[in-house]
């Protein structure tokens, strides 16, 4: 019986639930969609109910706070503290109010854009010493990457418009062409990937325990 | 002779930043004001949302994000512009309380009423949660019978706009905007496959490669190649504003990032055409 | 056909021969016969680049990627934690300093084992500390990618292997363990990241070849048979786009048509 | 005239705190990069929290959607794979979750990632563009078949040869466009902090 409740039955709702949402697709019968659009309104409360991210987070923030790990502890805490902050102000203000949205533009805003776009830096002073046409194919790519920044210079465009005209033939051919075989390729494995975990042939997310 | 080539490859990185800051801080100051050249693709996108059906909804799909604002909130004000120039009823929805900021940003640039445009009845957001590709088909396939209530609490069945919504069929156009490429990629399974829906997208420009076979294949009608492409719509739909700003201190970033490519492989094959001259 | 929704006939059709298709070339290899897989160049790449670290009595780095065992890319970091095995057995065996930046709890214990099997392998368990090993440097992405950079720089390891799914930080990994002249073999399958991998790596594995290279390593069964499957898919789709575009060069349309029903 | 808006200062320390890590690793930085992880991981709470009453429980206690009770059990299912002896019960919500994703992510790439992708690639080839695409997507196709020992003999192993340069160049134009991505986001930035904070322009 064990085995049944512990790795098979699971095994079926993920090859049931999983078929539902393919015949949703492919077929035209009411009673596939109405299940199906079920199982999405479940899938989304499910979704609403799982805190694993923020919970791990506040395991290992707290452990370091307990520990008192040189150099770190306080970050710990502060960060304890901004999680408790952010959920109770939400809940308090309610996350649409404007005071909430004053604190989503104030702080998320410029720590999360920043954080990405200082990669500019990164990709000005790092890349210039890195990028050298070492051998035919890395001359090829700079080549190509060469044109295309100057296509999307609107310096260069406006003084000599082929610059963008070169610049749009590269993407309408070389990337078209070599993406799509990459993109045929990618879909073609999502598909068997699909069809692995679907058959339980791919049980990885089952979390194998040892000694079962 | 050697040290020179030596020196052009390994130029300080505080002299590159310094460079770096100057050349976008500079044209700010005393912008350059080039000629913006409007790409095909944005013409696409631009035409793609003019031609959507008068009467009809359309889905604004604002998930960009504080790491993609300053790229795209430009062409969400843009199109956003364009939309409340026409007689559609759109639907923004959301999944964060950070795009749900930008989406309140967007009204406050644009000032809704200018247009005859109110909460409700031409415009509504929505708040969501749960995987994108679920989102999605909720929200083109099952809307009224799943989420009850708008982001204002409002009883999405009291709202005049949703008077007599049938769902998927009154949806006349997708609009989205974003930094993911699942989700990118996910609208093109759910609006185009799945659904049959008219589909316009928008990212950041490093998406375009992986997202242009299906532009080519005519799944996605047009496309926003990131500021580049937010600054092109705001042409089209002749407001000008951050977009435009930043492609014009584009030039002198990208100006400094091509030579600097030059130099180090100058010095690069000076240094090994000394050094085989050497041995 | 009613019951089938328009427009979907040739991919409900194709989907049904795909799913048959993984079934028999399974049912085969449980007979014991195995399709060909491809060595992918990379692995000699891989050899080299820890052969000169023996030489220069320097240590290796080998980054299995950022992502989890539940997350989306969890096909890629299988990948990447197979690629550290091949890559943990060529240490042991010529006693070569391995590091592994670890960014997931989830995937710790996993790559501790892994590494654990290949230093058995080589019967070298003496020079294995798994602490030392596979640290964990952090679970957020620049802390982490300042700990890798902040390695390259005080230790200036001879090779620099990154194999799985990697995000941003790709850029800043590759520009810095090429300042330091280390041989790098970079593979993601995220397509983002590529460009970045191609651009400054010695050698790239593209994409799917991260999945090939899998194969090959652990004779894996379930992963030969999906790339096989998919093998013959690519190769149809080669077929058809040929005669195809020749049919409707010369204004036969019927291939284009049928591939819409 | 210098922004007076204490919003906008946070704001502004917190670009200079993000950027700072460019140049070197510090404190400051240490202190923005918690606060980030921090805010995102608080407001999930609130938002989902809020979600959760708004589509799941409101209906159910006031629109007799009493089967939406089910997700919430599968949902809580999922915290029992820490313990010891119950962690299988997890393998309920976590099924349930996985056979929904799959199902969903998979069901269209036959048709938009195979089939149209091949129809788009059946036009005719009237122009240097289309055949070029033509040729770029055969021998793209082949570099990636890694089972077939035949296409690693000749004439095939020169056309994947083809294939290889032809992605190079395709990468080399996606560079191309990250270099604009990642240029032209930090600009946004720069943006706010002339215009926006120190009011230089207008």
């Amino acid at each position: 019986m064990s085995e049944l409740v512990r790795r098979n039955v699971p095994l079926i709702i993920t090859f049931l639930v999983g078929m539902v949402m393919v015949l949703e697709y492919y077929t035209v019968s009411p009673e596939i969609m109405a299940v199906a659009e079920q199982i999405n309104t479940w899938r989304v409360i499910l979704y609403a109910c799982v805190y694993l991210g923020t919970i791990n987070l506040l395991r290992l923030h707290g452990r370091r706070v307990m520990r008192r790990t040189e150099g770190q502890w306080y970050f710990s805490a502060w960060t304890i503290l901004i999680i408790v902050a952010y959920a109770v102000l939400g809940l308090y203000y309610g996350v649409e109010s404007t005071n909430y949205r004053w604190m989503m533009d104030n702080v998320n805003v410029p720590l999360g854009s920043t954080m990405y776009a200082s990669l500019a830096f990164y990709m000005a002073a790092g890349a210039y010493r890195v990028l050298r046409a070492r051998n035919l194919g890395v001359a090829l790519l700079l080549a190509s990457a060469f044109l295309v920044i100057m296509g999307n210079t609107p310096l260069f465009p406006a003084m000599f418009p082929w610059f963008a005209a070169v610049r749009n033939w590269i993407f309408d051919t070389f990337v078209v062409g070599s993406y799509r075989a990459i993109r045929i390729g990618v879909g073609l494995g999502g598909v068997a990937l699909g069809i692995r975990t679907l058959f339980g042939l791919e049980t990885g997310y089952l979390g194998r325990r040892r000694g079962e | 002779m050697s040290s020179i080539f030596e020196k052009l490859q390994d130029i300080p990185r505080g002299l590159i930043f310094g460079l770096v800051i100057i050349a976008m801080a500079y044209p700010i100051l005393n912008p350059i004001g080039l000629p913006i050249t409007v790409g095909q693709t944005s013409k696409d996108a631009f035409n793609a949302v003019d031609e959507t059906e008068d009467g009809s909804f359309v889905v604004f799909h604002v998930q960009y994000g504080a790491g993609g604002k300053p790229t795209l909130q430009p062409a969400a004000i843009a199109v956003s512009h364009h939309l409340f120039q026409k007689d559609v009823k759109v639907i923004y929805f959301v999944d964060n309380p950070v795009d749900l900021a930008n989406t309140y940003e967007i009204f406050d640039k644009l000032d809704p009423a200018k247009y005859g445009k109110s909460y409700g009845e031409d415009y509504v957001v929505l708040s969501l949660t749960g995987p994108f590709l679920t989102q999605a088909a909720i929200v083109l396939g099952n809307l009224i019978e799943t989420v009850p209530k708008d982001s204002e609490e409002n009883n999405l069945v009291d709202l005049p706009m949703f008077e007599g919504y049938t769902e998927t069929e009154d949806i006349g156009l997708v609009f989205q905007l974003t930094t993911s490429g699942d989700v990118s990629e996910g609208w093109v399974y759910q609006a185009v496959s799945r659904y049959n829906i008219r589909l316009v997208g928008g990212w950041l420009s490093m998406m375009t490669s992986s997202m242009i076979p299906y532009y080519q294949a005519g799944q996605i009608l047009g496309f926003i190649d990131g500021s580049k492409g937010a600054a092109d719509y705001e042409v089209l739909a002749n407001h000008p504003g951050d977009a435009v700003m930043i492609t014009d201190i584009l030039s002198l970033t990208q100006l400094i990032y091509l030579a600097l490519i030059v130099v180090g492989n100058i010095g690069y094959f000076g240094a090994k055409s000394l050094g085989e001259g050497k041995s | 056909m009613e019951f089938i929704r328009s427009g979907r006939i040739l991919p409900f059709v194709a989907l049904i021969l795909f799913g048959v298709l993984m079934w028999v070339y399974r049912d085969q290899a449980k007979k014991g016969k195995v399709p060909w897989i491809k060595r992918i160049p990379a692995f000699n790449a891989m050899e080299e680049a820890v052969g000169r670290a023996t030489e220069m009595g320097k240590s290796v780095v080998m980054v299995p990627g950022r992502g989890s065992l539940t997350d989306l890319f969890v096909a890629q970091t299988v990948a990447g934690l197979t690629v550290l095995n091949y890559v943990a057995r060529l240490c042991a065996r010529n006693s070569v300093k391995l590091w592994v930046p670890m960014a997931n709890a989830l995937v710790i214990p996993v790559a501790r084992e892994n590494v654990h099997d290949a230093y058995a392998a080589e019967d070298k368990l003496d020079e294995f500390d798994p602490v030392e090993t596979l640290p964990f440097v952090s679970g957020s992405q620049f802390a982490w990618a300042a700990g890798v950079i902040g390695y390259y720089a005080r230790e200036k390891p001879a090779a620099n292997i990154m194999v799985g799914p990697f995000w941003a930080e790709s850029m800043m990994l590759a520009e810095s363990a090429a300042r330091i002249g280390a041989v790098q073999i970079g593979g993601t399958a995220r397509l983002y990241q590529i460009p970045f991998f191609a651009a400054v790596c010695d050698y790239v594995i593209i994409g799917e070849e991260m999945f090939a290279a899998n194969a090959y390593l652990t004779r894996d069964t379930e992963v030969i048979v999906s790339l096989a499957t998919t093998d013959v898919f690519r190769l149809a789709g080669w077929a058809i786009i040929v005669i195809g575009a020749i049919l409707s060069t010369v204004g036969i349309k019927v291939i284009t048509e049928l591939l819409g029903v | 005239m210098v922004s007076m808006d204490i919003g906008v200062w946070i704001a502004a320390f917190f670009t200079i705190a993000a950027t700072s890590y460019v140049f070197k690793d510090n404190r400051v930085f240490k202190f923005a990069e918690h606060t980030f992880i921090g805010t995102a991981a608080g407001y999930q709470v609130a938002w989902n929290l809020t979600q959760l009453n708004r589509i799941g429980i409101e209906p159910m206690m006031n629109k007799g959607m009493f089967q939406y009770v089910f997700p919430i059990i599968l949902g809580l299912t999922v915290y029992t794979q820490y313990h010891k002896d119950y962690y299988w019960i997890a393998r309920y919500g976590v099924a349930f979750m996985v056979g929904q994703g799959m199902g969903m992510a998979m069901r269209a790439k036959v048709s938009s990632d195979f089939i149209v992708q091949l129809q788009a690639t059946t036009a005719p080839l009237t122009n240097i563009n289309g055949i070029l695409v033509f040729v770029l997507v055969l021998t793209g196709l082949l570099h990636f078949v890694f089972t077939v020992q035949r296409v690693d003999t000749e004439p095939f192993s020169t056309l994947v040869k083809i294939g290889r340069y032809g992605i190079l160049i395709a990468l080399g134009a996606s560079f191309g466009n990250t270099v604009m991505t990642r240029l032209g986001q930090y600009q946004g930035r720069m943006i706010f902090l002339i215009r926006d904070w120190l009011a230089l322009i207008s």
